[in-house]
């Protein structure tokens, strides 16, 4: 431990999940994700854990809301395609309050799409991942070691939540190396018990794991129970980085691997004096509203990048509240917008400078 | 012969589904004139000291209504 | 600021991802920013296989490149792929043991090397790539070739170890040519 | 006064909500007594499906873990899996488990999930009102086959307990019937010894229990009796589909 | 025809795709929502379609997939945890520009929730529904009559755009009987051919239904091209209902059956001297943004009704763009707002009268 | 002089993109001839599958429609109830028909939907890399299973067709290799009994294929066809495994 | 504006659905605006069911009703149900052949109907919800009767047409009764 | 004897899996020096003339690089 090690974004991960005190991967293969089935397929058993191959999607997010019942703490990961297969079963998951940690590698779509880096299940993470009233805690990456950290955080704020995180990253992240170092662990053997787990009924009232409320009060009820939850994420888990934003006029919101090139390009830009800022959302869900809408109030503009065709942009806007213009720059499909398109952006938006 | 009852009906839980009319060996159950709180007309068995304690009755109950007791 | 973008690209079964980890493993040895991304998906599949490599001094903002500093093409269609992407005055590599073909272009400088044949003189075809690679760092510099030898072991799968001496002589050789 | 009959430990007080005559109080009864002979109420996780006996939870008396609609055996595999020694079955019905759930049953049994699986097949979707499932008999009329079940449009009643029995990984598969008490007694054993071959760690194990659905095949339950053991049985036969201890 | 009937919303839907000259439909049960295939299964053969009913949600999306790409009008229908497994399958539907008629008769969510009426899927609906960019075109009704003429419209935009169309209704709508008429009758044969459809080579090129573009380049042209079907949707088929915007001082935005129910609402405040407008939203997706964000020019505020914990809500700040304050008030679960609930709130937003 | 082999008009000129020595393209060129001796080329809809074969689409040159994974099958149905008089084959990998695609096989079969399928099984997850696959033998190592498959983790083979022939709606059934000449004749008569006995309005038929992945399997193309015959036919044997005609 | 709400309610197999129906069937052939909305789902299983019936001179908003004009108890689960539904000064029709319990409200009218035993009288047990309605009708006007006579066979199920007559019997029978 | 070609190989398909050469029941194919464009050395045959137009590399050949003609 805390050595650093040159790793690919999902080895990394896997091996993180590890490090959480997760023992219980289920998955089904899909690129570009597959080094984190593959890692863990044997890094599991070494550590006494299981790793298990599902006969697919389905039933794997089924498999993970069965250990997350159990007790567990549990991983699953895919890739677009798969993850709108999972969408049922994490429904599940959250309606029936169960932790449990996701991890979407995106690639472009819809559809079969492609395999290249995407950022366009944004709307699916945050939103309408499936039916009801209910969210994920979505935490984004924008590099291998920040994967790790926040794999590590992940499982943590799943079983403070009672509810399953996503890691929301795209195949870039996944599938390129860097150093990381890994400087926590934890033995799953420490972590607090889980009274409300189905371990059988020894010595105590029987335990139910459910999302069924067939009273609309009832329901209701655990609707409202629900979105309590929701409101303390936003109160107490909203992560982002920022930079530039003392000085700046136009301030680039992106997350993920769109942020680290739009660092890029911000530099370029600097270099000739236009004044742009960055706020990376570091969570998605919850969306680093506060920030974005304070800044509104200095800034003279804001350019929203994303690998789709626009959907970040949405709550973006929702936290600026009309108060400055939000452009947009996108690349889809797997492309991967440059520093120097971003550049561009930077100049239409900033008008003529030197 | 015990004074005690032999086969118990919970009546409430009972959905009148007559099953257990067509199994007792001996015929003693009926179903009754009166209405549970949830609509159904309970099977009852009037001639207690009739029953064999057999069990057949509670065996094909769908709702765990009958218990059946046997005199040691 | 120093950043070098480093695009590797040939065959799969050229072993040219395992050039790239291996300079980036040595970047990170010596306390650089490094950043290793691999081509992905079934386009590997007999097609051209690559990787982009940046060491910097500064935090690294995309891991991929547009204009790379340096392209390292092992064979034919890895060069028609990547000629463009090698920034005006940048540097490009070329493995003349599988290339016979002129590049066209007289912005950037071209390296020849004919790593195949000096790794036969090693006595092991497999090595072309440190042979290619001991060019490059000679010529470059990015890293230090210690880092790079010390790192093999680190590097290189379990099952390869065998190989370690063979590829560092196969570098060593290929630092001998430019 | 010996109780011979009555309502065992593994299940709560409460009444069920199934509609009268309705089998499927029968073969929660006799799990439940199952699970009371074995002794092993406190370490029993069971799994709920979606259909009629989605409240099943209520009327366990162990830890229960609601399953979505045909995932029971992958929920039972996830909690299996984290729990070893502990004891897990799916109580699934023909809509939960012969079609939506139909990979989740066939991966579980092919992979010798070490799990007891209770089938309650009655030839319909109950909860849902009566529409078509895979195991309607040809000709059966139901809400989405209101001519009858053909055979050209929607091909035969699918034996899925024959299919899964083709299976390495399966342990034990039996078919029971509750129509009437011979046969409730018939099933009780079996019950009974899927959970044994799952204490023993022997592997998979299930036990397709014919059942009424007097509501929705529209007759009395003593009608409903009748016809599932006219109807059902001369497709579905009781029997012991494969029981790898007997060497078959 | 011509003639009014009392029609269940489900029967009454049934019936108008069969009138829409749909003679294909695929589904699994569900409720609240069942109605819909058992009228079809005697319907269809009547007409020369065909009823099946798949063995699941999964392949009920699929088979549609494949009737629509063989040409045919189709037809599946669902509720909230079904159309979260039907989400892949929806998403290769609108990647291979297929047109296809999805009905969602929403229940409580998340997880198996309840199965009363509940409108906790918009997000589902115009957002995430799965992986990738792509929209559904989504339709409201709020009657049974707006439901048949809806349907009968779904099928005629489905063609138009090459794109999937959602019905978003709720258990109320599916369940309710009201009279209504069907005025319009189409003739499958008398539709315009598609010569893209896989229905034989015979005397042409071969077609291709598909969604994979390996090449990013070309899946990013493709997802331009999605783009601009949502674009010119947002030019040419916003609809929606508005009441009392003249003097409104407050505006309601509700869909569905919350909206039906605001009108209640806005007639008791009336009577007591609020002025209180409606604006209905219609389609869903496109979102009627213009009227919104003009009559944020003229009223004081809004309020957002929806039986969710508050989606649309999010579409409906996105129009007012921080003009003027949008407040919510919902219920969830299968709760249905009372009008006089809404009234509460109304006076609340309102002050004081009289 | 007279063409004895070459390329069949149902395929396109496009090259395949399968790794050298990978059977997939053997049983394409056979599918294709068969098309051709049927003369069914402008009648057929083939379903690809998300596999190796994704790409079918580009190569059979008949109409053609991408499924979702392993829901050819699904996708098949909706394209044959739309044209009954049209000829539709899936052609679909193992993971794609005997993994995620389980309950839609399963389920087209028993409907006797009348539909060609060819299985290509090589026993891994070819186009993702290696991973296991649910017919993956015993001890072989995949990328998923890296010290080879353990039965008491993760089950048997999976005998897809032998389960498959069991239900009724299953016409013909045969396993077939392409690891050598003889065994390709072999094959290219079943897959055309196949499509006889949709032609002929019979019903499901299926041809499971066994077949080689060199890359995944980590070795020559030669060797592949080695180890195909050593160590798959032994578990996978080839013949009829059901053919309503013959009475069987 | 005329506009009533009613709620009719009882066990499953009382046809209280048709009484509603037939109810909304007829407001709708009078060209008034009309919605019937059922209780769903597995509470149907042996609980009681139960249906709102809108009829109105206007646009009909919520197909739902907090309180009703008028609610139609055919047996004590409904009654305990549904009481604290009428509307001050509203209708309560209740099944005294089912019913023995007395009203503990007196903000509202209550109508007494022994419906069972008048169908008993009319030779049919089944049709004791007709006899209801007949009183229903009689008593509010809802719809003119005829308009629910000439209704009947619109409404029932074909198979159901033979008990025609002596569904119009129940009717008369029950409008006789208030 | 013919002229012409009795054994044709598409060589720019041809990814030199080597297969057609374990099948020849005269073995007269053999892998070429040359390297075509996608970088395989692919399959020839020299000596046409002893090539018995059996067929058997085309049936194994994944590639349909083979094309058999035979006199007749
Ligand atoms: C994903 C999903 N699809 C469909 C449903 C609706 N549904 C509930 S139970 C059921 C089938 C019940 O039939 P069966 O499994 O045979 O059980 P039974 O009620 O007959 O005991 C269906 C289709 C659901 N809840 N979730
Ligand atoms: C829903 C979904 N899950 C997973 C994948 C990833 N995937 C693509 S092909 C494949 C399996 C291929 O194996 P097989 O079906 O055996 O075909 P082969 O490549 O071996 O011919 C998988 C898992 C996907 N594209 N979509
Ligand atoms: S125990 Fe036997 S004899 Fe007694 S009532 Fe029951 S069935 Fe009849
Ligand atoms: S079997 Fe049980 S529920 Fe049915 S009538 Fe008898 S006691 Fe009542
Ligand atoms: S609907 Fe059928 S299966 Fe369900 S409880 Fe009623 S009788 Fe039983
Ligand atoms: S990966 Fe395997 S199955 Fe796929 S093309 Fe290559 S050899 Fe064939
Ligand atoms: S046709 Fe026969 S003899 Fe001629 S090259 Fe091919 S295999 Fe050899
Ligand atoms: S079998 Fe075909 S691809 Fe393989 S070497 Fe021979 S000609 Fe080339
Ligand atoms: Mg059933
Ligand atoms: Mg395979």
């Amino acid at each position: 431990m805390g050595e650093k090690v040159l790793m690919k974004g999902n080895e990394a991960i896997a091996e993180a999940a590890v490090k959480a005190g997760c023992r219980y991967f289920f998955g089904y293969p899909i690129t570009p994700q597959n080094e984190i089935p593959a890692y863990l397929s044997w890094r599991l058993p070494e550590v006494g854990g299981v790793f298990l191959q599902a006969e697919s999607e389905v039933a794997a997010s089924n498999m993970v809301y069965g250990a997350a019942g159990a007790g567990a703490r549990v991983l699953t990961s895919s890739s677009s395609p798969g993850i709108s297969l999972k969408a049922e079963g994490i429904s599940y998951i959250a309606g029936a309050e169960l932790p449990a940690v996701i991890v979407n590698m995106m690639r472009g779509g819809p559809g079969l799409g492609g395999i290249q880096p995407a950022q366009s299940d944004y709307f699916q993470a945050t939103k309408g991942m499936a039916h009801g009233d209910f969210h994920l805690l979505v935490l984004a990456p924008s590099s291998v070691q920040e994967a790790v950290d926040l794999t590590i955080d992940a499982f943590a704020l799943a079983d403070k939540y009672r509810n399953p995180v996503m890691l929301l990253a795209d195949g870039m992240i996944g599938q390129m190396m860097e150093p990381v170092e890994f400087t926590r662990e934890i033995d799953p053997e420490t972590l607090p018990d889980k009274p409300w787990a189905t371990n059988g009924a020894k010595g105590r009232e029987k335990n139910i794991i459910n999302s069924l409320a067939l009273d609309p009060a009832e329901l209701e009820k655990h609707n409202l129970k629900l979105k309590a939850k929701y409101d303390q994420m936003k109160e107490e888990e909203v992560r982002f980085a920022s930079k530039g934003l003392d000085d700046a006029e136009t301030v680039i919101v992106a997350y993920g691997t769109a942020a680290r090139i739009a660092a890029s390009a911000i530099e370029l830009a600097r270099q000739v004096g236009y004044k742009v800022g960055l706020i990376r959302p570091i969570t998605l869900f919850p969306f680093p509203e506060e920030i974005i809408n304070q800044t509104a109030d200095k800034v003279a503009n804001f350019l929203t990048i994303e690998m789709s065709t626009g959907q970040m942009i949405e709550d973006v806007r929702l936290a600026v509240n009309g108060k400055k213009p939000v452009h947009f720059y996108g690349r889809t499909g797997g492309m991967i917008p440059s520093p120097e398109e971003i550049f561009e952006q930077i100049k239409i938006i900033g008008g003529a400078k030197e | 012969m015990s004074k005690e009852k032999k086969v118990i009906f919970s009546e409430e839980k009972c959905k009148g589904c007559q099953l257990c009319t067509t199994v007792c060996p001996v015929k003693i159950i009926s179903m009754s004139e009166r209405i549970n709180s949830h609509g159904y007309h309970p099977a009852e068995v009037k001639d207690q000291e009739a029953c064999l304690a057999c069990g057949q009755c509670a065996i094909i109950c769908p709702d765990v209504v009958i218990k059946v007791m046997k005199p040691e | 600021m120093v950043k070098e973008d480093i695009i590797f690209a040939g065959f799969g079964g050229q072993g040219v991802m395992l050039m790239g980890r291996l300079l980036a493993y040595a970047g990170m040895k010596e306390d650089r920013h490094v950043s290793w991304m691999p081509s992905y998906g079934p386009e590997m599949r007999g097609g051209t296989a690559n990787c982009t490599v940046i060491v910097s001094d500064k935090e690294i903002p995309s891991p991929l490149t547009s204009k790379a500093d340096i392209v390292v093409a092992m064979n034919l269609p890895s060069l028609l792929k990547f000629l463009d992407k090698v920034k005006p005055g940048g540097k490009l590599f070329i493995n003349t043991s599988l290339i016979e073909e002129d590049v066209a272009r007289d912005d950037i400088e071209v390296i020849e090397v004919n790593a195949n044949d000096i790794a036969l003189e090693v006595g092991e075809g497999r090595v072309a790539n440190m042979v290619m690679l001991g060019a490059l760092i000679n010529k470059v510099g990015i890293v230090k070739m210690d880092t790079i030898k010390s790192s093999l072991s680190d590097v290189l799968s379990k099952r390869n170890h065998d190989l370690l001496e063979v590829n560092k002589q196969a570098l060593d050789n290929g630092a001998k040519l430019v | 006064m010996k109780e011979v009959a009555g309502k065992p430990a593994a299940l709560t007080d409460k009444p069920f909500h199934y509609c009268p005559g309705c089998t499927h109080g029968i073969i929660h009864r006799l799990t439940a007594e199952v699970i009371d002979e074995l002794g092993i109420r406190e370490e029993t996780i069971g799994i709920a499906p979606v259909g009629c006996s989605v409240l099943a939870y209520e009327y366990f008396d162990c830890d229960m873990h609601e399953a979505s609609h045909g995932r029971a055996p992958a929920v039972a595999t996830g909690v299996k899996r984290v729990h070893p020694d502990k004891v897990v079955f799916t109580y699934q019905g023909d809509g939960d488990l012969a079609s939506i759930g139909t990979a989740e049953i066939v991966h579980a049994a092919n992979r010798g999930e070490n799990i007891t699986t209770i089938f309650v097949n009655n030839a319909i979707y109950g909860m849902t009102g009566g529409q078509m499932a895979p195991t309607t008999l040809i000709d059966q009329k139901t809400k989405t086959s209101p001519a009858g079940r053909s055979r050209e449009l929607t091909g035969s009643p699918l034996k899925i307990s024959e299919m899964l029995s083709v299976l390495d990984g399966v342990t034990y598969l039996e078919r029971v019937s509750v129509h009437d008490t011979k046969h409730i007694i018939k099933a009780k054993k079996a019950i009974k010894k899927a959970f044994e071959i799952q204490l023993a760690g022997k592997g998979f194990a299930m036990v397709e229990v014919l059942s009424t659905c007097p509501t929705n095949w529209g007759m009395t339950p003593i009608e409903a009796m009748k016809w599932l053991e006219e109807n059902m049985i001369p497709i579905y036969k009781p029997g012991v589909l494969k029981d790898i201890e007997d060497g078959e």
